[in-house]
């Protein structure tokens, strides 16, 4: 057993970090526990240069057990950038909402730390593993205003949901082994065989579980809950960390693993994609509190990435990691928009954003951005993201790319009744909101970011190709 | 045989011991008519109000750390029988499995979660 | 040509509209000449570029960085911008109207930073679909114009028979879902061209060349024509278009049925015909039945509403009939009247529309009956709105005669009896126009609008401009004319060759 | 051990407990009897994973290694659930999940 | 003499395998006999803590002790048995009948289970298992399900927070008791029984572990709910705790399994730290089981003098002790005992 260290120093870098927070926090007098926020960023950030710079650097582990391949490191930045934009826009909505608690930097951390290992796991062990970290840790971090009833109901239906989903995918796992004899992924996929009942069954409960953590229909109730009842940054890596990780995973293990038995999954994803995006877009258009609308919202997100998972080809897998890349943009930018407004008018009512547009212009502009660019109207980068989805099924699954464009055009409507609220209403109170300049910064980054993605998509698409490619060597 | 078989016998005859024990009494115990003999002892006085009571949660925390604890322990047992072939790097990487759960200990004694409350 | 003076020109407004984000909101003249500024420059470029290019020679000129530059390579996106004689007669429409509309909304007091900002960034959207060679790039300006609106039509907006609320959400999920299709058209389309050719090209150019198969190119020609018609307000689908006008401001109606809608029949021409020649065949006659019908029921619907942004809005209707049967000729001459009356009907609905909201800003209705002999007080602005009139029901001298008798001739070669019911359009719209204009100008002079002043200042920039186009186009044809005919001939020859190709 | 055993009965029997656990954990209404159904159900799955590893692999012991993280795991689940029980019920003194309605379902 | 008893386990052995029966019948056989010893040790040794105990504290108290039934109060402890078994078992109209009665029915179970790998002497063991450590501590936890049990279907107040009591109790010094046995672990390597005493040939593991063996003993009071941890059964406070509702045969089956839970911490004591039975001083002379005996009872004399000469402690003192010095210094002996077989096996000491 030899431990190449320098393969996985941004994992190394990210536990040393989470420790070091935490042992700070446990040291330091609470009087000056202040700037831990701006230590976790500043760590975050050096260690997502370490992942950057490591982007050629491959290998695996453990005999497999561990995958360092530019798939995992390209979803590796993806989460340190979500984690390092949720909680620069949130430093002032933890203070002010949550309470001057260190742990809630560590735990963002761990989280953080749950999504890389998810994304370099190359058995179920780690796969598992990195799993239960995440979700443990989102389940602190949701609970986490324990004064807020709210909070911490929403952390008692995450537990509960993600504990049960966790069994099933578990359970899926421990078939996948009974069937083939093996946890590592890459000998699933030689050992695969057409026809084992149990590989079926395991198969079924594994797109369930799955499907619950990527929160598809019929598998997503928990999540308008826990996302409306969830500090709003939490609410905000949750969506896009806890659900890129999953993508990832379900990436890793269907494509990587089960490539054999694809005809078996690939009308599962396709109909699970399909009620996702029919449903999310749906159910969200009654919504009256922006948490549950985004949440129904990013129901509908998933419908759109499952859709380039169903061909698994290399194209799909490019797609899906495109698309993740720029949701996270869209989503943090939106959510860090419902933080900062609720941190000054204490509601996420749709309503009360009456007239945001005069209070907050940036804000009300980057809501409109985002919002915009999840639905995925240009030139923002949710269109072309779509466009790499659905170009990939337009051979066989041409329903689907109906479907999927019209509900995303029936997204829209949803979305420009927030928008007609913005910019319309005039203000019961017309003071300017300021939100602080680490929030406005952070949105200026969302803004930017999905925009240059959209209008500019080359170089992100051409990383995302060398990225998909770690499975079709 | 195995030895499980062993302990299987054990554990069936325990319980047969206690069952045995228990139906013996029945048969053979007298039995008194008095109206009072089934109420609740408690104390002596008539009891009062639900028994059913809400308890402390904080007996609930200590149950909650003993878990998180406890199944920690299953990692400590195994390192400890093989602790020769591990060598430093097994050393090594226990002593920051067990950093990490002080660690967990000493947050929960600096939130107060060992305190009787 | 090293200098990128399409580019420039698309940027004008954008820059524009930035500046006017750092404007404190209190200075909202100052907004209102930047703005001016900005559309300005774009149209005195877009003059420029008119006529700098070289007719003898045709084909795209202008092209800026020389060529196409790569923009997403796995896609084949390229940036792309150049014009032909299609592209420069919508682009110079579209700064004719910008630049009008700045000066249309110009007594806007109501959030006019705002308004400003948003109408620069529509009219940069229009403007780049007409630039842009490449069709992904089209599809961006193509979809990007339609947010815009919506926000324009529910803060600024009126709401008369219909909410602004609701005309905008019509306007809006009507037109995006029409883009469903085309998007889905579009993927579909460049998944298959890369299955053909192997090589991702997403310019037209390149997408002209690929051999689509006939059932494929029918059904692809399908979307599209659902995508384009739902923009152009094709007859089944046109019911957005009488409510979005009548909800929208000033500046949103002129720009919408000046140039937007002329999207729609652009992206057919240039996408649906030039790059699938056989479903155009397939299709024409059934676009030429829509046409009429779209000619008949929306004359009809004209003559029937009372509301002045009703009538306009459903001739406009009417006159995209016309475009549509013009286009479904598949000839050169009806071809180039269906181009040129889209610019013809762009100018005059502008003015048309700036009229109108110019009357609405003044009398606070738009409704026919309670208005009348607004000529006595408002002598230029019954000018400017009875040459609207005259240029709509196509009187010789103005702009729009020569393009509708253009698509009488070549449509009645091809269909025969159907271009007659068209022309039988002709007579209803006189009606409903001057039956409008007389109800509203003409007449006693009421008392209640002894108040009302005539245009002056600024308000007389869309008179002016616009008014100036309607006549020298109907003087001079030929300028807009043989430029347009420098365009479509190329396409046409190439669909011809097409279709000798595809066997018949 | 066992000769006459197969791994059907296993995977029998950890099916029927996975089910049971999966009822539990729908149709309970108290948050603690939710968890434990969710134990029962990865009590399923080690039974499982012990099993096929006794069948597939007997000389590496990938289901055992397996099975104890899962129970580690399972058991900072269900402590945390707890917590969250325990905060919860300090501030509404219900554990019952019918009571838990500040959010809608 | 040494080897008594296994002389007289293999006598019986082949006498049954001459009388033609097979190896697994045998073999069972053997292990229902072993079973029955183990059981008869049991109650003989329950009924002789009883008297011990009365007399032990007699005399701490300056007083006789039972003196009357029998010679020397001898037969007391038989007497009082006699009593709880002829009394009846009253099963309130309140409690939860199922469990009411369940409780002392299973309380027995796990004790008996763990003297199933109790080293009596040399060879002495009833199943010689090779996680034998191990076992014991998965099986010895139990009783805190079943006390519990006890405290909550009595329907009674005092029975329900005795059982809490139980519960928070158990679990804090479980965790102290559990890490404490870690460095001997480490030290030999085995979580066999047998190879733990012999490993402990040279040098008794008391000595090398005296940091560990303090905190055994204190966790293992605790665990058995023995002054001055009884705040379980405290009298003055809640009866008698969760036995507060048995009468009769159940609360006998407690007070029994009580009594084989001492033994065995002793027994685990015994083996862990005090050399199980090997002779001190190369006393070899007298048999290994005998050796053990004393050792265990030499054991239970000191958890008697405990219990005797302290005073109850409060529950608060109590879980904090446990949580907050307890556990911190079994981690600190894991610590220093990895550290040291380390540098003692790089050094070659």
């Amino acid at each position: 057993m030899n431990f190449d260290f320098s393969l996985i120093t941004t994992e190394l870098a990210t536990v040393i970090l989470g420790l070091t927070t935490f042992v700070l926090g446990l040291v330091l007098p609470s009087n000056s526990r202040k700037g831990l926020g701006n230590f976790a960023l500043l760590g975050l950030i050096i260690v997502l240069g370490i992942a950057i710079a490591s982007w050629s650097n491959q290998g695996e582990m453990l005999g497999g057990m561990y995958l360092v391949d530019q798939y995992s490191i390209f979803f590796k930045i993806l989460f340190l950038v979500a984690a390092i934009l949720v909680i620069f826009g949130s430093l002032r909505y933890v203070n002010d909402q949550v309470g001057n608690h260190f742990e809630y930097y560590s735990t963002v951390i761990f989280a953080t730390l749950g999504m890389i290992v998810m994304a370099s796991a190359g058995d179920f062990i780690t796969l598992y593993l990195g799993l239960e970290l995440m979700t443990i840790s989102f389940v602190v971090l949701v609970a986490f205003r324990t004064f807020d009833g709210k909070s911490l109901e929403a952390g008692m239906k995450y537990i509960l949901l993600a504990g049960m989903s966790s069994a099933v995918i578990l359970y899926g796992l421990s078939l996948v082994y009974g069937a083939t004899g093996t946890i590592i992924i890459s000998e699933v996929a030689q050992r695969v065989s057409e026809g084992s009942p149990l590989l079926t069954v395991g198969l079924v409960m594994l797109v369930a579980g799955l499907g619950f953590k990527v929160s598809a229909v019929p598998f997503h109730m928990w999540s308008p809950d826990v996302y409306e009842g969830a500090p709003t940054p939490v609410t905000s890596f949750l969506a896009v960390g806890s659900k890129a990780a999953s993508f990832a995973v379900l990436v890793r293990l269907f494509v990587g693993g089960l490539p054999g038995i694809h005809e078996q999954w690939a009308m599962l994803i396709a109909v699970l994609a399909a009620v996702s995006m029919v449903v999310g877009n749906l159910v969200a258009i009654p919504q009256t509190n922006i948490k549950r609308l985004l949440a129904y919202s990013s129901i509908a997100q998933a419908g759109y990435i499952l859709v380039g998972l169903v061909t698994a080809t290399e194209a799909g897998i490019k797609g899906v990691m495109f698309y993740a890349f720029l949701y996270v943009f869209a989503t943090v930018g939106a959510f860090t928009v419902v933080a900062a407004v609720y941190n000054k008018i204490q509601s996420d009512e749709i309503a009360d954003y009456a007239g945001l547009v005069q209070r907050a212009p940036l804000a009300a502009t980057v809501m409109l951005v985002c919002l915009l660019s999840m639905a995925g109207i240009p030139p923002l980068a949710g269109f072309v993201g779509k466009f790499y989805l659905f170009k990939t099924v337009v051979e066989g699954y041409m329903w689907l790319v109906y479907l999927g464009l019209i509900m995303s055009m029936v997204s829209v409507y949803y979305y420009l009744r927030v928008v007609l609220v913005m910019f319309r209403d005039e203000p019961a109170d017309h003071t300017p909101l300021e939100m602080g300049s680490s929030v406005n910064i952070t949105l200026l980054i969302a803004l930017v970011a999905t925009l240059f993605l959209g209008i500019y998509p080359g170089p992100l698409a051409e990383v995302a190709n060398i990225a998909a490619q770690s499975f079709f060597p | 045989m195995s030895e499980w078989i062993g302990v299987a016998l054990f554990i069936v005859v325990g319980f047969a011991f206690g069952a045995g024990g228990i139906l013996a009494s029945f048969l053979i115990h007298p039995r008194s008519q008095n109206r009072y003999k089934l109420e609740t002892y408690e104390c002596g006085l008539p009891t009062e109000g639900p028994t059913w009571v809400q308890f402390k949660t904080q007996y609930f925390t200590y149950a909650l750390l003993f878990v998180i604890f406890d199944v920690e322990v299953i990692y400590l047992y195994p390192w400890a029988v093989s602790f020769e072939e591990l060598g430093l790097a097994g050393l090594i990487k226990m002593f920051i499995f067990i950093f990490i759960l002080v660690l967990g200990l000493w947050y929960a004694w600096k939130e107060g979660a060992l305190e009787w409350r | 040509m090293n200098f990128p003076i399409l580019t420039v020109t698309l940027l004008a407004p954008i820059l524009a509209a930035l500046i006017i984000v750092f404007i404190p909101k209190e200075e909202e003249k100052l907004c209102k000449w930047i703005a001016a500024i900005g559309t300005g420059i774009a149209l005195a470029l877009s003059f420029y570029v008119y006529f700098g290019y070289d007719q003898s020679v045709g084909g795209l000129q202008w092209v800026d960085f020389g060529g196409p530059v790569p923009w997403i390579p796995d896609l084949g996106v390229t940036y792309y911008m150049a014009v032909d004689g299609l592209s420069l007669p919508m682009l110079l429409l579209t700064n004719l109207i910008g630049f009008t509309a700045v000066f249309a909304s110009w007594n806007v007091s109501h959030r006019g930073k705002e308004l400003m900002i948003l109408l620069l960034l529509l009219i940069a959207g229009v403007m780049g679909t007409f630039i842009a060679q490449d069709l992904f790039i089209f599809l961006l300006f193509y979809e990007v114009v339609v947010i815009p609106i919506y926000i324009m039509v529910i803060i600024w907006g009126s709401s008369k028979r219909v909410t602004k609320e609701y005309a905008g959400m019509k306007l809006t999920i009507y037109l995006l879902i029409g883009s469903a299709f085309l998007l889905v058209g579009v993927i579909a389309l460049f998944v298959r061209s890369v299955a053909i050719t192997g090589v991702p090209d997403m310019s037209f150019e390149g997408l002209a060349q690929v051999a689509f198969p006939e059932e494929f190119q029918i059904y692809m020609f399908g979307l599209m024509l659902i995508g384009f018609g739902s923009l152009l307000s094709m007859w089944p689908l046109h019911s957005w278009s009488p409510d979005g006008y009548a909800g929208a401001p000033t500046a949103v109606s002129m720009i919408h049925a000046g140039v937007l809608k002329k999207i729609g029949g652009y992206g057919l021409i240039r996408l649906a015909i030039f790059v699938l020649p056989l479903g155009a065949k397939f299709w024409a006659p059934y676009i030429a039945v829509l046409g009429v019908a779209g000619v008949a029921y929306a004359a009809m619907g004209a003559l029937a509403q009372k509301d002045l942004k009703y009538v306009v809005g459903y001739s406009s209707v009417s006159h995209m009939g016309y475009v549509l049967l013009g286009v479904a000729s598949l000839g050169v001459i009806g071809v180039n009247g269906a181009v040129a009356n889209m610019f013809a009907h762009g100018v005059m609905a502008a003015l048309f529309f700036s009229m109108i909201g110019f009357i609405y800003e003044r009398t606070h209705t738009r409704w026919i009956p309670d208005m009348g002999g607004l000529s006595h007080q408002a002598p230029k602005l019954s000018v400017g709105f009875m040459m609207a009139g005259m240029a709509s029901l196509g009187l010789p001298g103005l702009i729009s005669f020569v393009p509708e008798f253009t698509i009488f001739l070549d449509s009645f070669r091809v269909f025969g009896w159907l271009a007659v019911i068209a022309i039988a359009g002709i007579i209803v719209t006189a009606l409903y126009v001057l039956r409008a204009g007389a109800n509203t100008l003409f007449g006693p002079a009421k008392p209640e609008f002894s108040h009302i002043k005539d245009l002056r200042g600024p308000e007389l920039v869309p008179l002016v401009v616009l008014g100036g186009v309607l006549v020298i186009g109907g003087v001079l044809p030929s300028l807009l004319f043989d430029m347009v005919d420098s365009g479509i001939a190329p396409i046409l020859a190439h669909i011809n060759e097409a279709l000798q190709i595809g066997g018949r | 051990m066992g000769t006459g055993l197969n791994p059907s009965y296993f995977i029998g029997l950890s099916g029927a407990l996975f089910a049971i656990g999966l009822y539990g954990a729908l149709s309970k209404r108290n948050a603690i009897a939710v968890l434990i159904s969710i134990e029962l159900m990865l009590s399923a799955v080690n039974i499982n994973l012990v099993a096929f590893n006794k069948y597939l692999t007997p000389d590496a012991f990938i289901g055992q290694i397996f099975a104890i993280f899962v129970i580690t795991v399972a058991a900072a689940e269900v402590g945390l659930g707890l917590a969250i029980v325990i905060a919860l019920y300090r501030r509404r003194e219900t554990t019952t999940l019918d009571e838990i309605d500040w959010l809608k379902w | 003499m040494e080897n008594l008893f296994v002389n007289i386990a293999g006598g019986i052995r082949s006498l049954l395998e001459s009388a033609g029966l097979t190896v697994i019948a045998t073999d069972f056989l053997m292990m229902f006999l072993k079973l029955g010893a183990v059981i008869v040790y049991i109650l003989v040794s329950a009924l002789w803590l009883v008297y011990m105990e009365r007399k032990v504290s007699a005399y701490m108290q300056c007083r006789i002790g039972p003196n009357r039934v029998g010679p020397l109060g001898l037969l007391q402890t038989t007497a009082d048995i006699g009593k709880l078994i002829s009394k009846e078992f009253i099963i309130p109209k309140n409690a939860d009948k199922k469990l009411f009665i369940l409780a002392p029915v299973l309380i027995f179970m796990p004790p008996l289970a763990v003297f199933a790998v109790a080293p009596f002497g040399q060879g002495m063991v009833a199943i010689d298992m090779n996680i034998g450590v191990y076992y014991f501590l998965a099986l010895a936890s139990l009783s805190t399900v079943i006390i519990w049990m006890a405290g909550w279907s009595s329907n009674n107040k005092y029975s329900l927070l005795g059982g809490m009591r139980v519960v928070a109790q158990m679990v804090s010094y479980e965790m102290p008791l559990i890490l404490s046995i870690v460095g001997v672990i480490i030290l030999t390597g085995t979580l066999n029984m047998s190879e733990i005493i012999n490993s402990q040939e040279n040098v008794w593991f008391i000595f090398l572990q005296p940091l560990a063996f303090l905190i055994y003993m204190i966790a293992a009071v605790a665990e058995t709910n023995r002054t001055p941890f009884d705040l379980v059964e405290g009298e003055s406070e809640i009866i008698a705790g969760p036995f507060t509702e048995y009468s009769g045969m159940g609360f006998a089956m407690f007070f029994l399994a009580e009594y084989a839970n001492v033994v065995l911490v002793s027994v685990m004591a015994t083996t862990l730290f005090l050399g199980g039975w090997l002779a001190p001083f190369g006393l070899t002379f007298i048999p290994s089981w005998i050796w053990f005996l004393a050792k265990v009872y030499l054991m239970i004399f000191i958890f008697m003098w405990f219990r005797w000469t302290y005073p109850r402690i409060r529950v608060d003192q109590l879980m904090e002790f446990g949580w907050k010095v307890l556990v911190p210094l079994s981690i600190i002996n894991i610590f220093v005992t990895g550290v040291g077989k380390f540098l003692y096996q790089s050094m070659g000491w």
